[in-house]
């Protein structure tokens, strides 16, 4: 019994470690290619996740259409924005260029609650609503879904880095942004690229947490908790990324059953800070990031 | 030296025109010969949006049905709504502007425990009427304050009574208790409630609970199904209570829930079939029965395009004080004050109010709900059916 | 004792190594300049000597001091300043605001006596006309409130050269004070430099990559090639070097001006 | 910054504070403005004036933190609500008084600041915004769930203010405590600025390894940065514990934070006046939307649930407006202005 319960934990663990790596990888990719820190990046995903549901609910598609009518949605309106706000940045203090993100992200939970309102609603998830047993272990089909295809962007992500040429091109301007300009990589299109790729991972994202549980404006908020997971990870990496994410995920549920007794009911909430806490203290540049070498 | 003057009869301006707005002085504050000017806070913006357009949109309707029979012995109500997006420091503005800018009568319709209980040292010392406030929040009433009625369903009540109906009516053998609340006063009064029933019926509580704004109840789900708990009551906003029950399904834990009344509402069905059969603490008439003051409350919002709002069942909570309201403002005559109007409130018995559910206050009794309901959900038709009668909580609450 | 003893520093990066095994003495009042190709490590010795890298291995001695555990701000505190090879000033301040910084451990009063006695107009006072004295003497009056974002190239050269000076360093360090200036430009820095080598008595270790220059004005070179040091003397013996010669030129050239000395 | 290119000034004129006639005009005009304002503002008037002054303590101490050291917090309404705690706690259990609880709230604000200070020694940007965000929310937890100590959401009621037995029982009389504190926050934060502890600060901020190579204890100074701004965060709350007399975790949270960030920046970062202007300006903005959303609400009552996104977004907007186009604030606009009027009638 004891060990089912850990068993059942740690799989929901995974399932939310699992949107939140979603989320922190958006955030990886932005600041690996631009040096940008997104911070609406929670706010893109919960406007994928109202795209989404406007398309089943007000034009009547199927959820497989609306969402790939959302995530076009999303790389448009992302590509937009990154040209019209964020370009005119590149270059400019990062605290800055944070603060406009963060500006961004007001502009967007803003605009989500004058278009959807304030109120919950449910999400036309298609994941059958009845668990899977597996050995005794009672398994929600979403959570299933959920971990399955992170998984598959992981892979799909590392094969692109790794083979494809404009994969290859987004690293190399990650690492070098003028010397990849020189040598010719449309520096200005792997921006967007890295926004408009971040933009639909984060559909991704709220996709599923609107599944697991509901639609509602706090999601934006829920979503935050992937910048502790990132940072635990070490802002530079994208295993360490969805590590991280997957860490805070399974780490929060487990204190949530087993600290909350004596922590606090809101432990859950706060693990992920706690813990981002601790690491940064032993590790300043989180577990998998590259300590810089500084110059003079 | 000719900048001094200069200084010195601008002051000497700014003084003179304080005068002036001191002196022009009044009977009663907020009430002029033909009109009586309420002001209230509302969230527009903030978490509990829905509220707030709920609570201006009751105003409303009931303003129009006043006013267009003539008013309060011809003084027609006006209403200043100032927005505090839930947020305890906007509330404290808002109230300060109703009360020193637009100098109103009093305060009427406002709710959330955040909020009100901000403002509650000014109630007290600026001596505004505060009615009602809706705020799940003990200190509210008790100890009671004179300028502050309150009308809502109090959480020890509904620990009680969930015990009571486990015990007496649904005569479970052995039950295991268990209580998923949001922690904050709203769901530790619920608590503290149970524990006083605990006493009683000799039974332990099991306790999950969770923070507000928390989506992922999986933790709090597996602690009680750990435990073994047979009967759960949770205490929260219905949106959470419907996520509840669908992490309860998806372990495999199937108790039987009670859900407190402010998840006796549409979004509860949220979890679709698995809200079916649970039951529900009421302390209001509901639509689907009836009632003329439900019939009443229909014809106003129709009329004032706001037809949306009518499955909102807690459009009682907001609805009933202002008709006994209307009555005591009445009952003033045409010297209405503060003073007298809080006597007149008081002195309203056996108010009717159509089959809204009951509201009385008494001298020392700001707590207008006494009486609930246990109610069932049916998530075919998308409604709660009353399955007992008017009941009071077997034990009297009590200060913690 | 030497003034300035560098024993046998090592430094290595993820396995490149900077510096292998270098040692350098320097004697008080002496210019010695610092010369090698692009990557020879002249910047990290600079580096190590103003405590922002840590050698692996050896030590450096300044008057009597090992500077092992010095951090940089108390190694400054012991008189040594510097200046960097990209421009190193504070942009959004102009130019008084950046040598008043370079005062900074010169101050007596800290926060609490501002805090508590308010502002000490006397000792900013005292600090402003130390300040305005290098700037005449590095003739940069007309700049004194000017932004330095706002000024060109090689006056910002000038103006940190000044924040260094203002700090009454015992040893100046100065990395390719000259770089990137026109011949006029050069001129003006190199007659400064001289100027504070011989009136203020000031010692200078300097790299460069002008040569004219460097055979100009120092007494001593020391050459770096990949972390290493491959010769040091007089500006004559380190010309005739033939590692030295075959650093700067490559293998092939070395050949080739033997052959030409030959035929 | 000006660019002065013709100075009279002898060194210890140019280190003044207020160097002009003409400021220091304007100054006595203000301060008479100041001390007037209770007698013809009503008092809800005088009550958004009190939130003003205390949201521009607490706005300086932020400044002096992200704006002057370039170390961003995500944190700044923990440190309030620590201190705003500490002196409800005190005032309400000890019957400490006003002179005491203030400075003991800036002092366990500070204590907090140094002990997230020396973990922020190692960290930088991003890294550092995370942790302060995470002391944010562990701040929040902790208020709230301590509940022997804070008794949660229940809050704590403070009695009314005492000086030296003057009773301050209505916010006109409080007004002059906050005015005079928010004007010494001012004096202080100036002073600081133009003195080497200030440069040493701006240093920091802009190169960090030259400030340490030409002589600046970097972690002394980061750390000094954190207390003394922390030490002005915890003093405001206390002054806005006083203020609302009473307080509830739900007074400090992360939109607190994020709202002191926003004033700084639509004020001016590392600048004076801008963090005055800034607060001003953020704790005036509701009335102003109120002001237009009030009239649409009435107008299209199906817009009332959703209205509240304009707000938050025109909070969004205006933050993203002054760094695209006024990326020195409110404050460069000011300057734009003064140099206008002082080339007038010769502008060009």
């Amino acid at each position: 019994m004891a060990s089912n319960i850990l068993i059942q934990l740690t799989i929901t663990g995974l399932a939310w470690g699992s949107v939140y790596a979603c989320i922190a990888l958006g955030f990886v990719l932005i600041f690996k290619a631009t040096d940008i820190f997104n911070f609406a990046q929670p706010e893109l995903m919960m406007l994928g996740a109202y795209l989404t549901f406007a398309f089943i609910t007000v034009l009547k598609l199927p959820f497989i259409w609306a969402f790939l009518a959302a995530l076009v949605l999303m790389a448009l309106i992302t590509a937009l924005l990154e040209m019209l706000v964020v370009r005119p940045l590149v270059g400019e203090p990062v605290l800055s260029v944070i603060m406009v993100t963060l500006g961004l992200a007001n502009v967007i939970r803003g605009m989500t609650g004058l278009v959807w309102g304030y109120e919950e609603y449910q999400f036309p998830a298609p994941f059958p609503k009845d668990p899977l047993t597996i050995f005794g272990v009672a398994i929600n089909q979403a959570e299933i879904y959920t971990i399955v295809a992170t998984v598959i962007l992981l892979v799909g992500f590392f094969l692109f880095f790794k083979y494809s040429q404009s994969g290859i091109s987004m690293r190399a301007t990650a690492e070098d942004t003028s010397a990849a300009f020189l040598m010719g990589i449309n520096v200005k299109g792997v921006f967007t690229a890295s926004w408009v790729i971040a933009s639909l991972v984060a559909t991704v994202a709220g996709v599923f947490m609107a599944s697991l549980t509901y639609l509602d404006p706090i999601m934006s908020h829920t979503g935050l908790k992937a910048l502790p997971a990132l940072i635990l990870g070490g802002l530079d990496s994208v295993h360490g990324a969805i590590l991280g994410g997957l860490i805070i995920g399974v780490a929060e549920n487990l204190a949530g059953f087993y600290l909350a007794d004596y922590l606090g009911s809101g432990i859950n909430e706060i693990t992920a800070y706690v813990l981002v806490l601790i690491i940064m203290m032993i590790r300043p540049y989180g577990l998998f990031g590259t300590k810089e070498i500084e110059r003079v | 030296m000719k900048k001094l003057r200069t200084l010195v009869g601008i002051v000497m301006i700014c003084f003179v025109f304080g005068a002036l707005g001191a002196g022009i002085a009044r009977a009663e504050v907020g009430v002029t010969k033909d009109t009586i000017l309420l002001g209230t806070f509302q969230d527009l913006s903030g978490p509990a949006a829905y509220l707030g357009k709920l609570a201006t949109g009751v105003l409303q309707v009931w303003m129009k049905d006043v006013n267009d029979k003539g008013g309060i012995h011809g003084r027609k109500l006006k209403l200043v709504v100032e927005d505090n997006k839930y947020d305890p420091v906007l509330t404290k503005t808002a109230f300060t502007k109703l009360v020193d800018q637009h100098k109103v009568f009093m305060i009427v319709s406002v709710y959330g425990s955040t909020p009100c209980t901000a403002i509650m040292p000014d109630i007290q010392a600026k001596k505004i009427p505060v009615y009602t406030t809706a705020a799940a929040v003990q200190t509210m009433f008790d100890p009671p304050q004179r300028y502050l009625f309150w009308y809502a369903c109090n959480g020890q009540d509904q620990g009680i009574l969930m015990a009571d109906y486990v015990f007496k009516d649904l005569k479970a053998r052995d039950p295991k208790i268990g209580l998923c609340y949001q922690d904050d006063e709203w769901g530790k009064d619920a608590l503290d409630g149970m524990e006083m029933a605990a006493k009683k019926y000799g039974f332990k509580v099991v306790e999950a609970p969770y923070k507000r704004g928390t989506k992922n109840l999986n933790a709090q789900a597996m602690k009680l199904k750990a435990e073994g708990v047979t009967h759960c009551l949770f205490v929260g906003y219905a949106p959470v209570y419907a996520a509840l029950l669908m992490e309860a399904n998806k372990i495999g834990w199937k108790p039987v829930f009670f859900g407190d009344y402010v998840s006796v509402d549409p979004k509860t069905f949220m979890a679709g079939d698995l809200a079916n059969g649970h039951y529900h603490i009421g302390n209001l008439g509901l639509r689907h029965e009836g009632g003329p003051g439900w019939k009443k409350i229909e014809k106003g919002f129709t009329e004032a395009g706001l037809e949306s709002m009518l499955n909102e069942p807690l459009i009682p909570v907001l609805w009933n004080p202002l008709l006994l309201l209307t009555k005591a403002m009445k009952d003033c005559g045409k010297n209405l004050t503060r003073e007298r109007l809080i006597n007149a409130i008081e002195k309203t018995k056996n108010f009717d109010t159509g089959g809204l559910g009951k509201i009385e206050f008494g001298p020392n009794m700001r707590k207008g709900a006494h009486y609930c309901r246990i109610l069932r959900a049916d998530a075919s038709k998308k409604i709660f059916v009353p399955v007992t009668g008017w009941r009071q909580p077997s034990l009297v609450w009590g200060k913690r | 004792m030497g003034f300035l003893e560098i024993r046998e520093i090592s430094l290595h990066f993820k396995g490149i190594v900077a510096l292998d095994r270098v040692s350098l003495n320097v004697e008080e009042g002496e210019l010695v300049a610092v010369i090698g190709p692009n990557g020879a490590g002249k910047t990290c010795l600079l580096n190590c000597i103003s405590g922002f890298y840590r050698p692996d291995g050896g030590n450096i001695l300044f008057a009597g001091r090992d500077l092992a555990h010095w951090r940089p701000d108390q190694i400054a505190k012991l008189g040594i300043s510097r200046t960097f090879q990209n421009v190193e000033l504070f942009a959004r301040m102009n130019v008084i605001d950046n040598m008043m910084l370079g005062r900074h451990h010169h101050f007596r009063h800290g926060f609490w006596h501002n805090a508590l006695f308010g502002y000490r107009a006397t000792e900013e006072a005292v600090h402003r006309r130390k300040v305005e004295e290098i700037i005449d003497f590095l003739e940069m009056e007309r700049w004194r409130k000017h932004l330095v974002s706002s000024l060109p190239y090689g006056v910002q050269k000038r103006v940190e050269l000044g924040r260094a000076l203002v700090q009454e360093p015992r040893l100046l360090l100065l990395d390719e004070p000259m770089a990137g200036m026109n011949q006029e430009e050069t001129e003006d820095i190199a007659r400064f430099i001289l100027d504070i080598h011989e009136e203020l008595g000031t010692t200078i270790v300097m790299i460069e990559h002008d040569m004219d220059v460097v055979m100009d004005i120092s007494k001593r070179i020391c050459v770096l090639d990949f972390g290493r040091k491959i010769a040091e003397g007089t500006p004559g013996e380190v010309q005739k070097n033939l590692d030295v010669q075959k650093a700067y030129l490559g293998d092939d050239a070395t050949t080739l001006l033997k052959k030409e000395g030959a035929g | 910054m000006a660019v002065t290119r013709f100075t009279t000034r002898s060194y210890p004129q140019d280190l003044r504070i207020f160097p002009s006639p003409a400021a220091r005009i304007s100054l006595v005009l203000l301060g008479a403005l100041l001390l007037t304002f209770p007698l013809f503002m009503g008092t809800y008037g005088v009550f958004v004036a009190c939130i003003c002054g205390v949201s521009i303590i607490s706005a300086l101490g932020l400044n002096l933190l992200t704006g002057c050291t370039g170390l961003m917090s995500m944190g700044h309404a923990a440190f309030m609500g620590i201190g705003a705690y500490t002196a409800a706690i005190l005032a309400a259990r000890t019957g400490l008084p006003l002179i005491a609880t203030l400075p003991l709230a800036g002092l366990a604000a500070a204590l907090a600041g140094l002990i997230v200070g020396v973990p922020a020694l190692r960290l930088k940007g991003l890294y550092l915004i995370v942790t302060t965000l995470a002391f944010q929310f562990i701040v929040e937890h902790v208020i709230y769930h301590w509940e022997s100590l804070t008794q949660s959401d229940k809050g704590i009621a403070l009695p009314s203010p005492d000086l030296f037995g003057f009773p301050l029982n209505s916010y006109q009389s409080y007004y002059y405590v906050i005015l005079a504190l928010a004007v010494a926050a001012a004096v202080f934060t100036k002073n600081l600025l133009m003195s080497r502890t200030g440069r040493a600060f701006v240093a920091i901020r802009d190169r960090d390894i030259a400030a340490e190579i030409i002589g600046i204890h970097m972690a002394k100074y980061k750390i000094m940065s954190f207390a003394i701004s922390s030490f002005m965060a915890g003093v405001a709350g206390a002054l806005y514990a006083y203020l609302l007399h009473l307080i509830s975790p739900d007074h400090f949270t992360f939109n607190q934070s994020i709202l002191y960030i926003a004033m700084i920046i639509v004020g001016g970062m590392g600048t004076v006046l801008g963090s005055i202007l800034g607060a001003v300006f953020m704790v005036l903005l509701p009335e102003a939307i109120n002001a237009v959303s009030g009239p649409l609400v009435s107008a299209y009552p199906d817009l009332a649930p959703r209205i509240g996104g304009l707000s938050v977004m025109v909070y969004g907007l205006i933050i993203i407006f002054f760094l695209l186009f006024e990326p020195l604030g409110l404050f460069g606009i000011w300057i734009r202005i003064k140099r206008y009027w002082k080339t007038w009638p010769y502008t060009y």
